[in-house]
């Protein structure tokens, strides 16, 4: 197993090297995307019943290319108002971090190119992970920037909601990783895909059963987290909240409207599509290893081969991405948020939790007493938090229907005050009719700190 | 080769602390606040560098999660004020004096 | 160190190229000058005169930033964490256990006061 | 990198006041979360008093149950005889404070509410209440008692931000002179994060020096590293400035007399009695433990910053109007008489056992007194809240002789006339200051002490002589705590300032040991 | 039988007794009760001292407070004897005197008794103490009373003068304070036992630091000239009892502090500082007459009397003859009593005219001749006449130092010409010549001011002509205070109990 690359083998290559295999990533990224907005196009067109476009070249296979070129010989607007600078700078700083994480992500082991023996893989570092975070919230401030710089009133609050959702789902992206650390022991991407190489064994009544080896399976709590995450946080359907023309018409890139700005917002979306989906593939499908009937084949983790593996299971990720978005409806904002905060976070935390006690049981020298009345004392403490958040929260719907309903019946029984069938249009709004008794409940009052 | 980190730890908090004295803006001293914490925190990561353990990189996360803290905190009472004065200028707040 | 020079060298090649992309897209168009087309977009009204710096914006988005911030920090301590457990044994879990709790009982304390509910 | 880590071992026996403070804090955070908002206050406050009461008896049984000579966790905290003292000290004093907190109306309703806008109105009529500032209260005290029991750098940094930043909060809390109240809470909250930053970078210094934060190996390295003298320097230099800060020393003293006065005035005295003790705690560990090695370098800084301190706090209050300013400068200038506390060491043990007993005195016997001083500030009322002005005080000793007796006796207990706690404080940190040879700081002190009298004496001129104006301010009925807290200041002051012994002797024995390396 | 903690702890009840009591009137006559027991109590123990027993008598010693080596010591020899017995002879009379005083103001009437109580205790405290630290606590807590006598019940200027009178005593008091540490830290006995503490400093340097931080205090006290300044304000200020109480007995307790401290304990940086010392006293002397002759306001002017004399006083004091020592003391308690007579009488007609300036009365002797005879007698006895008490001490003073500094003692007696000046000028302007018309209605004395006038001027004939009692109790303990100074008289001394014969 000495081609699998370990994070001593980084760091070696020559500048040479090093440039050729980023260029190599950068223009497979801009390919990627010239082709993947096609197959999006295409594939979606198909699932509705549509031919998708089939103008330009075979299938419409030159498409983006035209569309490509249409967009930067349209005109370049700046419009009047926005903050030249910022407005100019939002596109490279949302571009730039987006083709940066695919810097650590491994394609295959090690291989001899031009006579060095190098691993397929830009770079690795014992944080990796931890990059590809942080590239993807610098991208967060080309969105805000972008909204900001463009000084309008869409824009600033496409760029906020942007944001806020995209940090907002980071956190809960973050914690769903925890388990595969917890798993791997390491950050390093190159070597989380070679713990993903044998699973082990299972002992259970006697029998060894070979575990599986993709921590898909043993962790599939994180990674269905990780898999809704990810949407989130690519501002993809059905959390394409941002850019909902129902509300704010292209959000934090309203006033990019043409051109080759435009552009980079439309690559940099691609290219981190394309990201968080290797991610996906690298912390849970294995990276580039060969799935369980080719790997029986001793050569199909060596070589250039696994680059063949590693591909074709991004195409079905991004396949993924298509399909969720062809199939369901966009959310409203707040149930995004409260899904985020109040579901995926705890959930992951729990499972963070729960992950680390077995784990913990598995260790040869534990004391398992104390282990398992922690995890009884956490799940009795989670179980009855949760109860009392059930009834409160089911007291609290109670009285807001009872509350409307009141309404209802008061403003049935006195149309005038703004109630049905039909307002006249001159009384007041019931919004602004102040009920006789909190007029005269000021009897409690007192100087008001605005006095002194 | 650590030097150069030092002097640049020591540029940032200079930086920092002489925004703190001279900025009007609330908000911006207080930026100069984080970017001064920064510091400390390149300062002890270069240190944990040079002295070969990791203790310092260790405080990195301490500073961290500290200024986290100092962030949430003063960003509210920031904003609460600025919500009564309607602008965040630290000349502004005037009413205590010697 | 050499770790990082391949990211450099992927970050100038993908600057370069967005930089070249958005400054050459000015000069690669027509030029048509047109004073509606040059207001900020606001579905045909009158544009809204905008401060500024941005103006004012819903105070919300303070406090998702700020709880955004607190368990970002609770990452940071849950990585080191994670990839150490196998060292730090049932100390390290006993230890997690305690602050996620705690980190729990602010969240709790957020939920009830309305901190993560969006009108 | 994959070197075996061994797992830490914490003596939780030992930091059990600690955690049973923050333990509280948690629970009372889920109080908050949880519990219906008429039952909050009822569960908070046995809820608080009786985890600082437990604190309180756990640090004793541990005091009785003999003081450890080792570092617990993992030599990050000590908790050694002074740690103890100053733990008891601070527990007390807070639980005193807390009687005071409890008087809900001194804080805002709603603290988001702009002032004078309708929503204030509105979570006026709702009789709307901040009742997190229990939990808030006990997040400082938590901080307070880590703060000068930090063995190490970080942790004592840590403890330094758990217990100032609930404070920020709480110093923006006040229910009148609102705007006032969210200034004193900017500045402090700048300030002190400016500060702390600076304490922090001199940690950085120091572990750049040293190689470690923690204060006994600092010491060690004092002698033993050569070469990076200048980071030596400037690290202390620069954590003495967040130090001397935290307890107000000039020239770092500027914000204490906005906090104190913008802050509601049982914080106030919370942050007067145990933020002061803590903060000298702590900053006699780390210029004793930490830099013991270099206090040829440090004592003549010292020694300049005690002058100024006493001096600028003497002389600033003169011209005070504000009785909260007033006590703030009152409260500068105790910080500098304390200095002379932290200077007086010697070449002996016995000599360091003086000066530090001697300071653990003083801080005991001033806690009392300020937050008793402060209870009386509370329960002088003008209609628009607190009557803040001296003028107002003007005849109060015919209006109210015993309310205004007592405070005539907290002012001359903070003058230090004796048979009051504070003249033996002074003394006794005099008495160690010249013993250690530092008499033109004594006479200093004197000096400054007498100038200090002037202007306690002038608001009991004021009480006592001056006419009352005749729509002068009301002094209300104090509550149950109220009352019981200006009784137990009072009883303390008189009994430190007639029998003080049994006290002296508890400091002493604190103090025997020293603090553990 | 602890015959001084029971003077203090039945003062103290008493005070406290006042404070409870519900009726003013009551509170008086408890309040004169009190002081007439403790009076008692007093003189049955000064008849149980022997004179020529142990240097300190009726001692009681307890640990106070050990971390700091204080003892609650209290025991009296013949000088702090004789103070004592002036302090509480003059108590009852202040009570008697100050009958109506406090209603003046609206200020509450049993918080001053109960005051003059406590004042009471602090005093026979600070002359009893054996302690130097106690000593010190008293010396201290004792403004605190007086700090509320003057400035609730004073005149107009009260709080200026209370506040004066606090701060001059008070910095003195704190110098004192560093002078005690000092003086333990270096005598290194791990006491404050007055006792433990004689004769441990040998090293004059440290002497005469400390030397300076008693004696400052102490003159501020008594007060000496160029520290003077406070006691006019403060005399003038205060209520006639308080100030017969000030300048009475509080002012004392700095040149009692001077003969037992600042000699006894420093020896030789007493020695070093006597000419010092004493030109400051002649000068306080001269000065303080020539400032009383043009005095307009007699409260002030019998303020700046008290100047001149405690420039005798000290001056006897640093004579360091037995003499001149004995005088000192002797001349202390004759003080007490003659100003004490002249502040109350002033303090009468005050209270009758509602003016204290010189200018508004005259011919007072026709209307009100009993007060104006008083005021003779008072004013003679100020004036140091033969045959009035006052005289044997300034005479002992005047010989004594002229047994050994000649011409501080003959200025020194320009000094007793100029008192005549003041005192006959000041009675002729107010008593004789043509009656005024502001005071032809004036009220002679009655009853009660007689009772009060009449033990004051009993007293100072009676020691004028018979000052041996007090002269016996004296003479031993102030020959035992000069040598411990080690000095001797120059020559043999003259039997001084005829002097005044």
């Amino acid at each position: 197993m000495n081609n699998v690359p370990t994070l001593d083998d980084f760091g070696h290559d020559p500048l040479w090297i090093s440039i050729i295999k980023a260029v190599a990533i950068f223009v497979f990224l801009m390919l990627g995307v010239l082709m993947g907005v096609w197959t999006e196009r295409k594939l979606i067109s198909r699932m509705q019943h549509r031919y998708g476009p089939n103008r330009a070249g075979k299938f419409g296979l030159l498409q983006s290319v035209a569309d490509g070129l249409k967009m930067g010989l349209k005109e370049d607007i700046m419009p009047r108002t926005v903050d030249k600078v910022i407005y100019f700078l939002a596109p490279v700083i949302i571009a730039v971090p987006a083709f940066l994480a695919f810097s650590v992500v491994p394609f295959g082991p090690m291989v001899w190119m031009f006579g060095h023996k190098t691993p397929l893989q830009l770079t690795d570092l014992p944080v990796a992970v931890l990059l590809v975070l942080a590239t993807a919230s610098i991208g967060v401030y080309g969105v805000v920037l972008a909204g900001w710089g463009s000084r309008s009133p869409y824009a600033v609050l496409g760029g906020l909601r942007s944001a806020a959702q995209v940090v907002s789902y980071e956190i809960a992206m973050g914690l769903s990783f925890v388990a595969v650390f917890l798993q791997a022991g390491t950050l390093s991407t190159s070597e989380i895909v070679a713990k993903q190489a044998s699973g082990g064994t299972w002992d259970i009544l006697g029998l060894s059963i070979p575990a599986p080896s993709w921590y898909v399976v043993s962790l599939i709590p994180s990674f269905l987290i990780y898999a809704i995450t990810m949407l989130g946080e690519t501002n993809r359907v059905p959390f394409d909240l941002p850019e909902g023309e129902g509300e704010l018409v292209g959000g934090f890139h309203t006033e990019y409207s043409s051109s080759l700005k435009f552009a980079m917002f439309m690559l940099a979306e691609y290219v981190n599509v394309f990201t968080v989906s290797a991610m996906a593939i690298t912390l849970f499908f294995g990276g580039w290893r060969a799935p369980w009937p080719l790997s029986l084949w001793d050569g199909a983790n060596s070589g250039w081969w696994p680059m063949l593996w590693f591909f074709l299971k991004l195409v079905i990720a991004f396949g993924f991405f298509v399909w969720v978005r062809a199939s369901l409806p966009r959310v409203r904002y707040d149930q995004l948020m409260a899904f985020g905060w109040k579901v995926l976070i705890p959930v992951n935390l729990a499972w963070i939790l729960l992950a680390a006690t077995f784990k913990a049981l598995r260790m040869p020298e534990a004391d398992r007493a104390i282990i398992l009345s922690i995890g009884a004392v956490v799940i009795i403490g989670a179980f009855a938090i949760w109860l009392r958040f059930d009834t409160v929260n089911q007291r609290r719907r109670e009285a807001k229907a009872a509350a409307i309903e009141e309404e209802f019946e008061q403003l049935r029984e006195e149309p005038a005050a703004g109630g049905f069938p039909v307002p006249p249009l001159d009384a007041p709004h019931y919004h602004g009719v102040v009920p006789a008794a909190r007029l005269n409940s000021d009897a409690a009052k007192e100087v008001t700190s605005g006095s002194n | 080769m650590t030097t150069h980190y030092l002097v640049l730890s020591a540029l940032l908090f200079a930086i920092g602390g002489v925004g703190v004295l001279v900025r009007r803006n609330a908000i911006v001293v207080f930026m100069c606040v984080e970017l001064m914490l920064n510091a400390c925190n390149l300062a002890f990561v270069t240190f944990a560098r040079q002295n070969g353990n990791l203790d310092g990189q260790l405080i990195a996360f301490f500073v961290m999660i500290v200024a986290a803290a100092e962030v949430v905190i003063g960003l509210a009472i920031i904003v609460t004020i600025f919500r009564t004065r309607r602008s965040a200028s630290v000349d502004d707040v005037s009413l205590l004096k010697y | 160190m050499e770790l990082y020079v391949p990211i450099v060298v992927l970050a100038v090649l993908a600057a370069g190229f967005a930089v070249f992309s958005v400054s050459i897209a000015p000069f690669t168009g027509p030029k048509r000058w047109n004073r509606a087309k040059l207001d900020a977009y606001e579905c045909g009204i009158e544009p809204t005169p905008q401060p500024v710096g941005g103006g004012r914006f819903p105070l919300k988005y303070m406090i998702t930033a700020m709880l955004f911030i607190v368990f970002d920090i609770e990452i940071i301590f849950l990585y080191p964490w994670a990839v150490a457990f196998d060292r730090l044994g049932v100390f390290g879990l006993v230890e997690m256990v305690l602050f996620i709790v705690t980190v729990l009982v602010a969240y709790a304390y957020v939920w009830r006061r309305r901190g993560l509910d969006w009108d | 990198m994959n070197g075996t880590i061994q797992a830490p071992s914490i003596e939780y026996a030992l930091l059990a006041p600690v955690l049973v403070v923050f333990g509280a804090a948690i629970v009372g955070v889920l109080v908050e979360a949880f519990a219906p908002r008429y039952l909050r206050s009822a569960i908070h406050l046995p809820l608080t008093l009786l985890s600082l009461a437990g604190a309180f008896a756990l640090a004793v049984w541990q005091a009785v149950k003999g003081v450890p000579t080792k570092p617990a966790a993992m030599g990050a905290v000590a908790v050694d005889g002074p740690a103890l003292f100053i733990w008891g000290t601070i527990l007390i004093l807070a639980f005193v404070s807390v009687l005071l907190i409890k008087d809900e109306e001194h804080f805002v309703g709603s603290a988001a509410a702009v002032p004078g806008s309708a929503e204030e109105e509105q979570s006026l009529v709702e009789r709307a209440a901040h009742t997190e500032v229990y939990p808030l209260v006990l997040f400082a005290v938590g901080g307070m008692l880590l703060f000068p029991a930090a063995n190490d750098l970080l942790v004592a940094f840590v403890a330094l931000e758990v217990m100032s930043l609930p404070l920020y909060l709480l110093c923006g809390l006040a229910r009148r002179r609102r705007l006032l109240s969210q200034e004193a809470a900017v500045k402090y909250f700048l300030l002190g994060a400016f500060s702390s930053a600076f304490f922090l970078y001199g940690t950085a210094l120091l572990y750049g020096f040293a190689g470690s934060v923690d204060l006994a190996k600092i010491n060690q390295a004092l002698g033993a590293v050569g070469g990076q003298d200048t980071l030596l320097y400037i690290g202390a230099a620069m954590l003495g400035v967040g130090l001397l800060f935290k307890i107000g020393a000039a020239p770092f003293q500027a914000w204490k007399p906005d906090v104190y006065q913008g802050a509601p005035t049982p914080i106030t005295a919370l942050m007067a009695s145990g933020t002061l003790v803590a903060a000298f705690g702590a900053l006699l560990r780390v210029f004793w433990v930490g830099l013991g090695g270099l206090d040829w370098d440090w004592r003549p800084v010292l020694y300049g910053v005690a002058i100024l301190t006493m001096v600028v706090g003497a002389i600033l209050a003169i011209t005070q109007t504000d009785i909260k300013r007033m006590l703030a400068y009152s409260s500068i200038a105790h910080g500098g008489f304390l200095l002379i506390g932290v200077i007086a060491t010697g070449q002996t043990q016995a000599e360091n056992t003086s000066a530090l007993s001697g300071l653990l005195f003083y801080l005991v016997a001033y806690g009392f007194t300020t937050v008793g001083a402060f209870a009386i500030v509370t329960m002088v009322r003008d209609p628009g809240g607190e009557a803040w002005h001296l003028s107002r005080w003007a005849g109060l000793g015919k209006r109210s002789p015993l309310l205004a007796g007592t405070f005539a006796f907290f002012l001359l207990a903070f003058a230090g006339i004796p048979l009051t706690s504070g003249f033996f404080g002074k003394y006794a940190i005099f008495q160690a200051a010249v013993a250690n040879g530092a008499m033109p700081l004594v006479i200093i002190g004197v000096v400054a002490s007498a100038i200090a009298a002037f202007f306690y004496v002038r608001v009991i001129v004021l009480m006592f002589f001056s006419d009352p104006a005749a729509d002068g301010p009301s002094v209300v009925l104090p509550s149950r705590g109220t009352a019981a807290v200006v009784g137990i200041a009072a009883l303390a002051t008189v009994v430190l300032g007639v029998y003080p012994q049994p006290v002296l002797d508890l400091a002493h024995t604190a103090a025997q040991s020293l603090f553990v390396r | 039988m602890p015959w001084l903690s029971t003077l203090m702890g039945v003062s103290v009840l008493g005070a406290l007794g006042v404070t409870l009591v519900r009726n003013d009137k009551l509170a008086k006559q408890f309040t004169l009760v009190v002081s007439l027991i403790v009076l008692a109590l007093t003189v049955a123990m000064a008849v149980q001292f022997s004179p020529n027993g142990d240097k300190f008598q009726f001692a009681e010693t307890h640990d106070w407070i050990p971390a700091f080596g204080v003892h609650y010591g209290v025991a009296v020899d013949g000088i702090a004897l004789v103070l004592i017995l002036l302090s509480v002879i003059l108590v009852p009379i202040v009570v008697l005197a100050s009958w109506h005083d406090a209603e003046a103001g609206k200020r509450s009437v049993r918080t001053y008794f109960s005051l003059l109580l406590v004042l009471e205790a602090m005093m026979i405290g600070v002359f009893a103490a054996t302690d130097v630290f106690l000593f010190y606590v008293f010396f201290e807590a004792m403004l605190i009373p007086m700090y509320f006598m003057i400035g609730s019940y004073g005149g107009a200027q009260r709080s200026y003068a209370a506040v004066k009178f606090l701060l001059y005593s008070l910095f003195g008091g704190l110098l004192m304070l560093v002078a005690v540490i000092a003086l333990y830290s270096i005598a290194g006995k791990g006491t404050f036992m007055f006792s433990d503490l004689v004769g441990t400093i040998q090293d004059v340097t440290t002497q005469k630091w400390l030397f300076l931080g008693f004696f400052i205090a102490f003159a501020i006290k008594a007060p000496l000239w160029p520290f003077h300044t406070w006691l006019p304000d403060a005399a003038a200020q205060a209520p006639a009892g308080a100030a017969v109480l000030l300048v009475g007995v509080l002012d004392k307790v700095g040149t009692y502090g001077m003969l037992r401290f600042c000699l006894e304990l420093f020896p030789d940086a007493a020695k070093f500082f006597t000419p010092l010392v004493i030109a400051l006293s002649v000068i306080g002397i001269v000065y303080g007459a020539i400032v009383a002759i043009g005095q307009t306001d007699m409260k002030r002017l019998i303020a700046y009397t008290s100047v001149s004399h405690f420039g005798f006083i000290a001056l006897g004091v640093f004579a360091m003859t037995t003499s001149a020592g004995s005088g000192a003391t002797l001349y202390m308690v004759n003080h007490g009593f003659s100003t004490g007579a002249l502040f109350l009488i002033v303090g009468f007609l005050v209270y009758r005219r509602g003016s204290h300036f010189i200018a508004d009365y005259g011919g007072v002797q026709k209307v009100a001749p009993i007060l104006a005879g008083t005021f003779l007698v008072a004013g003679l006895s100020s004036l140091s006449l033969p045959g009035l008490s006052t005289f044997v001490s300034e005479f002992m003073v005047l010989t004594g130092t002229y047994q050994r500094y000649v011409v501080p003692a003959v200025i020194a007696t320009v000094g007793v010409i100029l008192a005549a000046i003041y005192i006959l000028w000041m009675y002729q302007r107010t008593m004789n010549g043509p009656t005024a018309e502001s005071v032809k209605s004036l009220p002679d004395l009655n009853a009660r001011e007689k009772w009060v006038v009449a033990p004051l001027v009993a007293l100072l004939l009676v020691f004028g002509f018979y000052p041996k009692p007090l002269l016996d109790v004296i003479n031993p303990a102030v020959k035992d205070t000069l040598s411990s100074v080690s000095v001797t008289d120059p020559k043999p001394a003259v039997p001084v109990a005829q002097e005044g014969q």
